[in-house]
């Protein structure tokens, strides 16, 4: 999912256009292209869209090293309220972006996947530092990449990242929110039809995760 | 730290009480380690905790994996009054990994005898509830014995690893 | 005479108005799957094995009570507090005749022990 | 069927105690059994409680832990010696600097290395810079569980200048991997001593504004006095060493008991409570911070001159501009690289005086390139013991102040 950056030059002709609108010397088919411009093609979606995505509430979800550094992020310097997200909710009932914010080992893995789906929609994960991305420095029997067990938007490289580097992958994912609206994390990835279907892969119907197949087969990865 | 001189009486005044407990003492870098026969760990934790050694600051297991007999527990106990840090070793099979559990002498070693349990399979005879303390309950296997693979994931970096069988053997 | 209500009505109109649009609004825009797991009560990541016909402790009604009877007091002396000047001292004398009742019942309380957390 | 008895004409119904009493009489209320769970604000970090509850009161508690566990000691095992620095630096990842001061001291002790003065008082330097954020971030979180939500702002403000401090002697804000197995691996850079003077100078003023917030609030003083006390009895029993212990009335502490890296030489007093309940704990802690600073200010004016790392070439790299000259830096330069320096066989136990308490590090050398075996004695997995005596028969909001002030740190309890 490319974020579409616009044109210096597009930008540039918008900004002498609003400061001759300020100037009130617009009149005529130029001012009615600004009008229209401006008001009529907001749609719903792409309204909602915006407040959903500069009101994020992200769950307190503390797990080792980076969550010192997510702490650190909505502290003074690096100020996640700027942008809307300090709020940070206890339960899963009332936040929308989940931190993983350390290393998941495999007692906490299926813990970690109920909070994620007792989340409510529309809900976003981000996997912050090397040991969620990947299992990062651990690579051993007892941690679990995140993407082993749910699906994450946005990966915050580093171990662990400065609360900077966090604050730009929020700013990513919120730039991902306004584009692209699409709700359901199955929509987003194209995983409709990978609804836990249990069944060898034959009887599940023709959908887009049909031809997934587990490549390790039972006990090659050894406990991971 | 108790001198060479100082761990040899040690051993004696053990020797007195528990006859045939002391195997081996050890003095290696300023630092005394007794030996001791697995049977009577109890017993010499008494006499260990009258001469003093009240604190038991860490108890963990050691796999020794090439020789016999393959695992080790070791007790560091410490004096507060004359600052003297003194280890107490013992070594069990792995076929009958069974040892006394001293959580009653010291309260201390109820958890990180737990996570000896659960690592390497020392069982604790007398411990309140010996059951996996870092693991998940229904983990098989002792992850931190030598012979247990480190596992974690065969990395992949193709993207087209199923059209390409067997590339992961 | 309807004309001075006017202002009310309305006003209670717009409350529920707003009321609603906040209950509704949420099912209106929001998608909503129904998973399994989201139905399960939260207990903090793991599944909750709290039975339904759980009874919570006497003291905790005890408490309820006590705070709403002394709370209703409160909303009691709002208006009275809000045009004092307008009443007079009649409105004052009645305030501590009320306020008296209810310390009568306050002590009644306290001494009986229900105050103090089991 | 005969019309039921009436209540109240029977004298023997109508029960005239107060009713306080009327209630301990009520029969046996349902406990309620339910999980303080992984996904829990003040749960700092993933530990579960079991607790058993009696309406407000706990009755019963055992904390389950594990899930944080991250095979820490396993992975040691697979490394070679300075590859488990970092490793291990993340296992306690508020106290880094003290994780692998322990490490180093321990394989320091098998090759019998001595380590230069000048990196003894660097590593003093940074662990007590590291002493300051550990307590820091204990003290913002602890403020957010007691209600106290600005403390958090007041103390990450002071813990981001300290980071700075870090970032500036060692390339990066955590887990640095800073101490290197006889010494330190770069030398301070100029103007690191003013800016650490200059933070000497500022925090005793952070900290009178820290304790003129809290050290008299009345719902402070309301939620911590006599509340989790534990005397120093249990408390030895259970192991428990650090603040806790210090509050309970023992100074033990190792810096002043076994000085260890030259605390010897600097003059510093140990904070110690009295009664041992939460309040104590909190005013120890803060105690603590002003005489870590007044370490670091003593370190700074004895640094002396010196190399910062030992000049064995068969365990420090060679200076980059040897190489192009002498044959035997080379090839000493060579072999560190590849294979990393082999460590005679042996075992040793190596303690030091952590944020939170005891931190010792076991390692067991087997000759090879690779430690056979590296075990983490953590404070915080011991400490969590004598949690269940603090809070039974207490309420829910003691248990909360106590989990607060006992300060556990996942990654060390879990390894």
């Amino acid at each position: 999912m490319e974020v579409t950056r616009e044109p210096a030059s597009e930008f540039r002709s918008r900004q002498l256009r609003a400061r001759d609108m300020l100037r009130g010397d617009l009149e005529g088919a130029e001012l009615e292209r600004y009008v229209h411009e401006r008001v009529i093609t907001t749609t719903l979606d792409r309204a909602v869209s915006w407040a959903r995505g500069n009101s994020i509430m992200p769950a307190t979800f503390g797990l080792a090293c980076c969550a010192i550094e997510m702490m650190s992020m909505v502290a003074s310097r690096a100020d996640i309220a700027r942008f809307g997200y300090e709020a940070f909710r206890a339960t899963p009932r009332q936040a929308d972006l989940l931190i993983l914010s350390g290393r998941v080992s495999i007692k906490m893995a299926p813990i970690v996947r109920r909070i994620y789906d007792q989340m409510l929609e529309p809900k976003w994960a981000i996997a912050m530092g090397a040991c969620a991305s990947s299992t990062g420095v651990f690579n051993n029997y007892s941690v679990v990449p995140a993407d082993k067990f749910m699906p994450v938007d946005v990966h915050v490289p580093g171990c662990p990242p400065r609360p900077e580097a966090l604050v730009h992958g929020v700013l990513r994912l919120r730039s991902m929110i306004l584009g692209d609206p699409k709700l359901g994390w199955r929509e987003r990835y194209g995983a409709e039809g990978t609804e836990e279907v249990v069944g060898p892969v034959a009887e599940r119907e023709s959908g887009p995760g049909a031809d997934a197949e587990n490549v390790f087969g039972p006990g090659d990865t050894a406990g991971a | 730290m108790p001198d060479a001189t100082g761990l040899e009486l040690l051993a004696q005044e053990i020797g007195k009480h528990e006859p045939d407990a002391v195997l081996d003492t050890i003095y290696f870098r300023e630092r005394g380690t007794i030996l001791v026969d697995p049977a009577h760990v109890r017993a010499v934790m008494d006499v260990l905790r009258d001469a003093g050694y009240r604190f038991l600051s860490s108890v963990h297991g050691v796999d020794y994996y090439p020789d016999e007999p393959r695992l080790g527990v070791l007790y560091e106990l410490l004096d507060m009054e004359s600052l003297d840090r003194l280890t107490v070793k013992l070594r069990v099979d792995t076929g009958a990994p069974e040892v006394d559990s001293v959580v009653d002498v010291f309260p201390t070693a109820n958890f990180q005898e737990r996570e000896i349990y659960d690592m390497f399979g020392v069982v604790f005879r007398g411990h309140p509830e010996l059951r996996r303390i870092l693991m998940p309950e229904d983990y098989e296997g002792f992850p931190q014995r030598r012979d247990f693979p480190v596992g974690g994931e065969p990395v992949i970096f193709t993207y087209n690893q199923n059209k390409v069988p067997h590339y992961t053997e | 005479m309807l004309r001075s209500y006017l202002p009310a009505i309305v006003f209670l109109g717009l409350g529920t108005l707003v009321g609603l649009a906040f209950a509704t609004l949420n099912t209106v825009l929001g998608p909503s799957r129904a998973v399994k797991s989201k139905q399960d009560p939260y207990e903090c990541g793991l599944p909750s094995e709290v039975q339904e016909g759980f009874r919570f402790g006497i003291s905790f009604y005890l408490v309820a009570m006590l705070f709403i009877l002394f709370d209703i007091e409160v909303i009691f002396l709002y208006p009275v507090a809000v045009q004092l000047k307008a009443f007079g001292s009649f409105a004052l004398i009645e305030t501590i005749v009320f306020i008296f009742l209810l310390a009568v019942a306050f002590v009644y309380v306290w001494r009986r022990g229900a105050l103090e957390w089991k | 069927m005969s019309t039921p008895p009436r209540i109240r004409d029977r004298p023997e119904d109508i029960d005239l105690a107060p009713a306080g009493q009327q209630l301990e009489a009520a029969p046996e209320e349902q406990l309620l059994t339910i999980n303080f769970g992984p996904v829990h604000p003040s749960t700092h970090g993933v530990l579960r409680l079991l607790v058993t509850l009696e309406g407000e009161v706990v009755r019963d508690l055992s904390p389950i832990m594990g899930y944080l566990h991250t095979g820490i000691e396993k992975t040691c095992e697979d490394k070679s010696y300075w590859k488990v620095i970092p490793v291990i630096e993340r296992m306690d990842y508020l106290a880094y600097y003290f994780n692998a001061m322990a490490f180093c001291g321990a394989v320091e002790g098998l090759l019998g290395l001595e380590v230069p003065k000048r990196a003894q008082y660097l590593r003093v330097i940074h662990l007590e810079l590291n002493r300051i954020m550990s307590h820091m971030v204990w003290l913002g979180t602890g403020g957010l569980e007691l209600g106290a939500i600005s403390i958090f702002w007041y103390a990450f403000r002071d813990k981001e200048t300290i980071l700075d401090l870090f970032e500036m002697s060692s390339g990066q804000r955590m887990h640095t991997r800073y101490f290197q197995v006889g010494g330190v691996i770069e030398d301070i850079p100029p103007g690191f001593e003013e800016k650490v003077r200059a933070f000497c100078a500022e925090m005793p003023r952070r900290v009178d504004q820290i304790e003129a917030i809290l050290a008299r609030n009345e719902i402070m003083l309301q939620r911590l006095r006599h509340t989790g006390v534990a005397d120093e009895r249990t408390l030895l029993g259970h192991g428990v060493t650090g603040p806790l212990l210090r509050a309970a009335g023992n100074p033990w502490d190792l810096r002043k008991a076994a000085p260890y890296s030259s605390y010897e030489d600097f003059d510093f007093r140990i904070p110690v409570g009295t009664v041992g309940d939460n309040y104590d704990r909190f005013r120890v802690r803060l105690a603590e911070v002003r005489e870590s600073v007044r370490i670091v200010e003593q370190a700074l004016d004895g640094l002396p001159e010196g190399p910062f790392m030992v000049e064995d070439r068969k365990v420090a790299l060679p200076p980059r501009h040897e190489l192009g000259t002498s044959m035997e830096a080379l090839i000493h330069h060579f072999k560190l690289v590849t294979e990393g320096y082999r460590v005679p066989p042996g075992e040793l136990y190596y303690a030091i005086e952590g944020p939170r308490g005891e931190l010792g590090c076991f390692v067991r050398a087997d000759g090879s390139g690779k430690p056979a075996r590296v075990h983490m004695r953590d404070p915080s997995f011991v400490n969590l013991q004598a949690f269940r005596d603090m809070v039974a028969d207490g309420y829910v909001a003691d248990l909360i102040a106590t989990m607060a002030m006992l300060d556990p740190v996942l990654g060390g309890v879990d390894r």
